[in-house]
């Protein structure tokens, strides 16, 4: 019986883990075709008619041609909004903490609740993976706290004890229920996988007021000396 | 046609058809006179070895050296040209660190050209220029 | 030892979607940010410049508005791709038989290897979730003959025995190796995973000249009356 069910939990879980793959798929697929495409379309329309306007000496060409600039505008909005909520481009131009900065940024004034980040600069010398991986649980630990805890305020801290890499998110919101075990998302298990993947830890430390979580990685997501002067 | 004293302009953006639609609008200013058009970093470096822009307008995402990493090189052989990024990204710490760099100003690509034309101006003269959006952030 | 078994299959396909996703995440951002957004930025430009001689009485005036018309049409074409790559709208509007038309077309386009494809039309009446099941294993079924069979053609057959569901796809390369049971991609497993999420089946079957894979879905997969009435 135990064994049945842990098969099925494992298949409930493996069916999730595709099925958000998915709905991404779905969503990105979506936004680009009934969005982009469309507002493109529309552009083009008004370009059309500009260079017939211009062709025949028509009058109101210069109106025709600002109106396919503005929907064009619209259109290069859009795609930027996409491209950096899927991966943004500062993580990998600017480093993590340059990452992180527009994150909790942006945050702060989408949810109107108070960030303070404390963030050391690693410059280049973490793994790519790891950076991607370190932003992707500070951007899922917020998402959590805007959906779950009810906080007014969050520090994240990120910094470097004993060679290795610490990440500290903490909220004064409700903090966790007590049965939050059994209902556990995809979330924080996500997170603890990307941390577990490089030998790392992800720990939910539950404090009187609010909610800690700390994510440690280890000195081996530092890239070594050797390799760094190879790169250079 | 040119005025007595135009703006030297160097350009470098590595995709095509930004790098060739800039220099056709801009050319299309008396007072700019575009000196060179270059898709990467390191021909740009040549080209002002001799050209000796007043402002670079450089993209800032290129593969092989980025305009970020540029900025220092470019300071280092030419110290009076003036470095003005133009970038799609829109958060504020490319600014900030463009100009811990050594850049004087930062517009985004999709500005209007009237919005090009006064950062160039505007650099040009000593000044420092941020594009609307965020500027304010400054 | 049997569910820790379960318990670390199932952090090694975490681990694998995470990867995967991120991959695909940074590749659409890429193709967003240095490819869609340049191309519109040089629309940009283009129109800006016609303005610019129009409202001077400069010459050239249609030919810049052309050149930018051009380049938009190549946005949009580039747009249209993406989003079909990640999803194919015909999967939604059309259904499975439209989409894996559109699939196989494509398929013996790109590789040169003859597709025959044999499909009954199911209509609306298949799940939805279940269609995206088929078009995935349909998808990487191709993936791998492209990749692995070495094969000049290929038969895609769907149709319905016995109200079950039925997808044959056999290629004519070289077949499965001996040992390829120890080196199973994921392409395989998850293959299996989503054919067994809807209580079916799915099994590679070598044969003399080449490979044969079949899936079999269930009745269940089928939208009952009932639901239908509530649905139309
Ligand atoms: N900062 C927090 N404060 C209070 N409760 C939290 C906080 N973060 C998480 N939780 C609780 O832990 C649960 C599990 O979080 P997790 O991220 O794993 O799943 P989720 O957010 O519910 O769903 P999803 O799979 O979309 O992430 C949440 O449902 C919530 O009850
Ligand atoms: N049509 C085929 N003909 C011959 N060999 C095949 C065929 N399909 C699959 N194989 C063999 O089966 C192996 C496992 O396939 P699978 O799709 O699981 O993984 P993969 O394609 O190697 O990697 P990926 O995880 O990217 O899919 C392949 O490496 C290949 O050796
Ligand atoms: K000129
Ligand atoms: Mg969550
Ligand atoms: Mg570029
Ligand atoms: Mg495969």
């Amino acid at each position: 019986h135990e064994r049945r069910l842990a098969d099925s939990k494992l298949k409930e879980l493996t069916q999730r883990v595709i099925d958000t793959q998915e709905e991404e798929r779905t969503r990105i697929a979506r936004e680009l075709h009934d969005g982009i495409s469309q507002i493109l379309i529309g552009v083009r329309y008004a370009i059309d008619l500009a260079r017939r306007k211009v062709e025949n000496g028509t009058e109101g060409a210069p109106e025709a041609i600002g109106k396919g600039a503005d929907a064009l505008n619209g259109a290069i909005k859009e795609v930027r909004r996409l491209s950096h909520d899927l991966r943004p481009g500062a993580l990998d131009d600017l480093g993590l903490s340059a990452a992180l900065e527009a994150l909790t940024h942006n945050f702060a004034e989408r949810t109107g609740i108070m960030v303070t980040l404390e963030a050391v600069a690693f410059k280049n010398m973490l793994l790519p993976e790891a950076r991607t991986a370190l932003y992707r649980v500070a951007q899922e630990a917020l998402n959590n706290i805007e959906r779950h805890a009810n906080a007014s305020a969050v520090t994240l801290a990120l910094s470097s004890p004993h060679g290795r890499v610490q990440m500290v998110i903490a909220d004064n919101g409700k903090g966790f229920a007590r049965d939050t075990g059994t209902k556990r998302g995809l979330g924080l298990r996500n997170m603890a996988e990307r941390m577990a993947h490089f030998g790392g830890t992800m720990m939910v430390e539950p404090s009187p007021n609010g909610t800690t979580l700390r994510a440690v990685l280890p000195k081996s997501v530092f890239i070594r000396q050797s390799e760094l002067a190879e790169v250079a | 046609m040119s005025a007595p004293n135009p703006i030297k302009v160097l350009l470098v953006d590595n995709h095509p058809l930004v790098l060739d639609g800039l220099k056709a609008i801009l050319e299309t200013y008396d007072h700019i006179n575009v000196v060179g058009a270059a898709a990467g970093a390191r021909t740009a470096l040549d080209i002002a070895r001799n050209a000796a822009p007043d402002v670079v307008l450089m993209d800032i995402n290129m593969p092989e050296l980025n305009g970020l990493d540029a900025i220092e090189l470019f300071k280092e052989q030419s110290p009076a040209t003036k470095l003005l990024m133009l970038s799609m990204h829109d958060s504020r710490e490319y600014i900030s660190t463009s100009v811990m760099y050594g850049a004087s100003g930062y517009i985004l690509k999709d500005v209007s050209t009237e919005e090009i034309i006064e950062a160039i101006e505007t650099v040009a003269a000593g000044g420092r220029f941020f594009s609307t959006g965020v500027s304010d952030v400054l």
